[in-house]
């Protein structure tokens, strides 16, 4: 359910003809609820755009798959590129938004989800590239990890995906988004109040006067 | 000149400690044929160079499975777990390097660049032992080229003189480690005649094919 | 996401002092009808990129023969003599770069990179006021990236998504530059629906244009 | 007829397989000249390899031009692809030779063709690149100018296209090799003899016992 309101809450966060990054895991929910109105198009490191919803049984294609490796399709006018192109796309700017999960993620903007020293070192992937070159960083996480300690930190632990490069961070209690001033309350989620967002949250968070609802229609 | 070789011919292009390149993104346009060779030959020590190491019984990741490898340079080894096995036993080298940052190396390599500055892994592990460079108020990292002895091409057509044609997201890194070893072999799911591919829609220009291995066809 | 504009939008998008990017080797693959538009709204002090200076009559050459340009960043301009007699009379600014370290400059802006080590140009003209650095014992020249406000780019079709597909030698310079400039315009031969590219043969995706010019066919 | 002498002796240089780039001008002649039993592929920066000959009159392609806009042709297993693509094949080493025209060439290997300050600034088009990045540089040129001055020289005077990577010069009177300890004098033309070659020569020339007899059949 908290990942279903993440993944609605950020849905709302582009514009028609956007180009738009979606991380393995619970970014890759948000595709599932981009308002029909919205027409973006969602890159795929492995090598395309136009990345389309997983095929009905049957009619999956071995050559198209995400960037995790699952079947899916191609819209039309999408098109197919090699890696070297991929990342021209995402390390030049060409992407309008990204959206990643974290391990950890700071106040100033620092990001950690590529591996747990000793215990789990996945690599980095697309994501480090991803998370520099995109013009717009969201991070979508749980509020607080299984041991109900907070993952929006005054400063990452983990080793780091990369340095001051998330814009906003999007979670299950909360909308908060990155400034130079320091990390700002933006929005709760329904039925959550300030208070328990600020007790949630490590971090040093601003909250303004007005702190919105998430709209996670 | 690219020339077509069967089993024999390709065994004996494989010899111990070679760097290899192996195209694919998660077994998807990786030449299985090739590693199935390279698996029978039992050569060992490989440097082998791709994106990922695939799945323990899929892709590179049976040469990580089978032992064969003492390092392996990739952006990703979690979707085999037998890489994370060796690399914490201390049984393989295990260099991970951002996915475009590796594209990028293997690309300059291919250019005859010297090496590149990139943004991406400013400010973590990724810079480590690296010069930095402030260009225009912007920090990068010196990335330099990245080549191999030997690299396994996987495309979905190929001519007689060695032109490819990669189908979708098998493409990856296919056309770039084309560009940046040695050798180059291809294992083509069709092999065509001279002329059936138009020139305008070949994505690896003949030149770049040393070898095509018959024995990869679907 | 590619607009399709009709003249007096296209018109709207030039100003004095752009800095211009324009498709083309020797004018072809040059997009002549947004040239004309150039010619027409008479924009001046423009700084033009491009492969060369084309002709007089033909390519980029029209733009300095009507003393559009203050400045030339160019490989070639041998076969224009009106940019030669400009650039002695000191009129225009000149400023010439090899060939291949041109299409890099453009490419390592598109692809959000620092800079690059050439070997190109060691020893020559070229590396003065340039870094240089001894990388594995090769000397190289420090290059940095090239953008433009705008980039005019040729193909030979266009999709109303703005995927391109380029004609022959017609392509050269044409996919770098769409990807280094704060708007691309693209003029075609033919434009057609969505869906009758194949995605496997757009050379451009249509994520990099933004506007197509509906004056540019054939 | 000196021009199509040299043009005959540079054909014999290559192999069977070479990927080969001609400049503009006398060296392009190098292609009326290849061995039937040799195939080479001819690149052409602007962005192909296949170069075949002139069409017919009447059958030219606007868009199928060589790198001095003249209407050519492309040979069957010949590949389109664009400028970057063009010097990664050119500067990345997978160009076997490369012939170029020359202003003047010295014994250390430099060369210079692009221009004479003052005069003719062309500009250096691919050149600087094909010299530096072709395996094998060979020069084509007449072995003195117009006014009788050898412009096979000590040291060029002109600005350099490239440092020290010349590899062999062919003019109308020999055939000489760039080597670590200087000039080799290998060939010399028909009716040709050494004394008129070295006098005919500013260059320091080595002149071993044997010198051969250009072959231009």
């Amino acid at each position: 359910m908290s990942r279903e309101l993440i993944a609605k809450r950020i849905a709302k966060e582009f514009k028609d003809g956007d180009v738009v990054n979606l991380g393995i895991g619970m970014p890759t929910m948000v595709a599932n609820y981009i308002p029909e109105s919205v027409d973006i198009t969602l890159q795929s490191e492995n090598g395309f755009v136009g990345l389309g919803p997983a095929p009905v049984s049957g009619e999956e294609d071995v050559d198209i798959v995400n960037a995790g490796a699952q079947p899916v399709t191609i819209k039309p006018g999408g098109a197919f590129f090699d890696s070297v192109m991929s990342f021209t796309i995402i390390r030049g700017g060409h992407v309008d938004a990204t959206v990643l999960g974290a391990l950890e993620v700071d106040q100033k903007g620092n990001l950690a989800n590529w591996m747990i020293p000793g215990k789990m070192v996945p690599g980095m992937g697309g994501a480090m590239d991803l998370v520099v070159g995109a013009k717009k960083v969201i991070v979508a996480t749980e509020h607080v990890n299984k041991k109900g300690a907070s993952k929006i930190l005054k400063e990452c632990k983990l080793p780091l995906t990369a340095k001051e490069q998330v814009n906003m961070i999007v979670t299950d209690m909360a909308v908060m988004e990155v400034t130079k001033d320091g990390l700002v309350l933006k929005e709760t989620a329904p039925g959550i109040t300030v208070d328990q967002v600020v007790k949630a949250t490590e971090a040093d968070l601003i909250v303004p006067d007005n702190v919105g609802e998430m709209d996670v229609k | 000149m690219a020339k077509i070789i069967n089993k024999s011919e390709a065994l004996e292009l494989f010899t111990d400690s070679q760097s290899i390149m192996i195209g694919g993104f998660l077994a998807v346009g990786t030449p299985e044929g090739l590693i199935e060779l390279l698996l029978e030959k039992g050569v060992k020590d490989l440097t082998i160079i791709g994106n990922d190491t695939g799945f323990p019984d899929k892709g590179i990741g049976r040469l990580v499975v089978s032992r064969q490898a003492k390092k392996v340079i990739a952006s990703h080894i979690g979707t085999n777990p037998e890489t994370g096995n060796q690399m914490n036993a201390g049984e393989l080298d295990v260099e991970l390097v951002p996915q475009g940052t590796l594209a990028e190396k293997i690309r300059a390599a291919g250019a005859g660049l010297g090496g590149f500055y990139t943004p991406t892994g400013v400010g973590t592990v990724a810079e480590e032992g690296k010069e930095k460079k402030l260009i225009n108020g912007v920090e990068y990292i010196l990335e330099l080229p990245l080549r191999a002895d030997i690299a396994l091409v996987k495309a979905c057509k190929v001519d007689k003189k060695g032109n490819l044609v990669y189908c979708k997201s098998a493409r990856n890194f296919n056309p770039i480690i084309a560009t940046a070893a040695d050798i180059v072999v291809v294992e083509a799911e069709e092999i065509v005649e001279v002329g059936e591919i138009d020139p305008n829609e070949v994505m690896t220009p003949g030149i770049f094919v040393n070898y095509i291995y018959e024995g990869g066809q679907r």
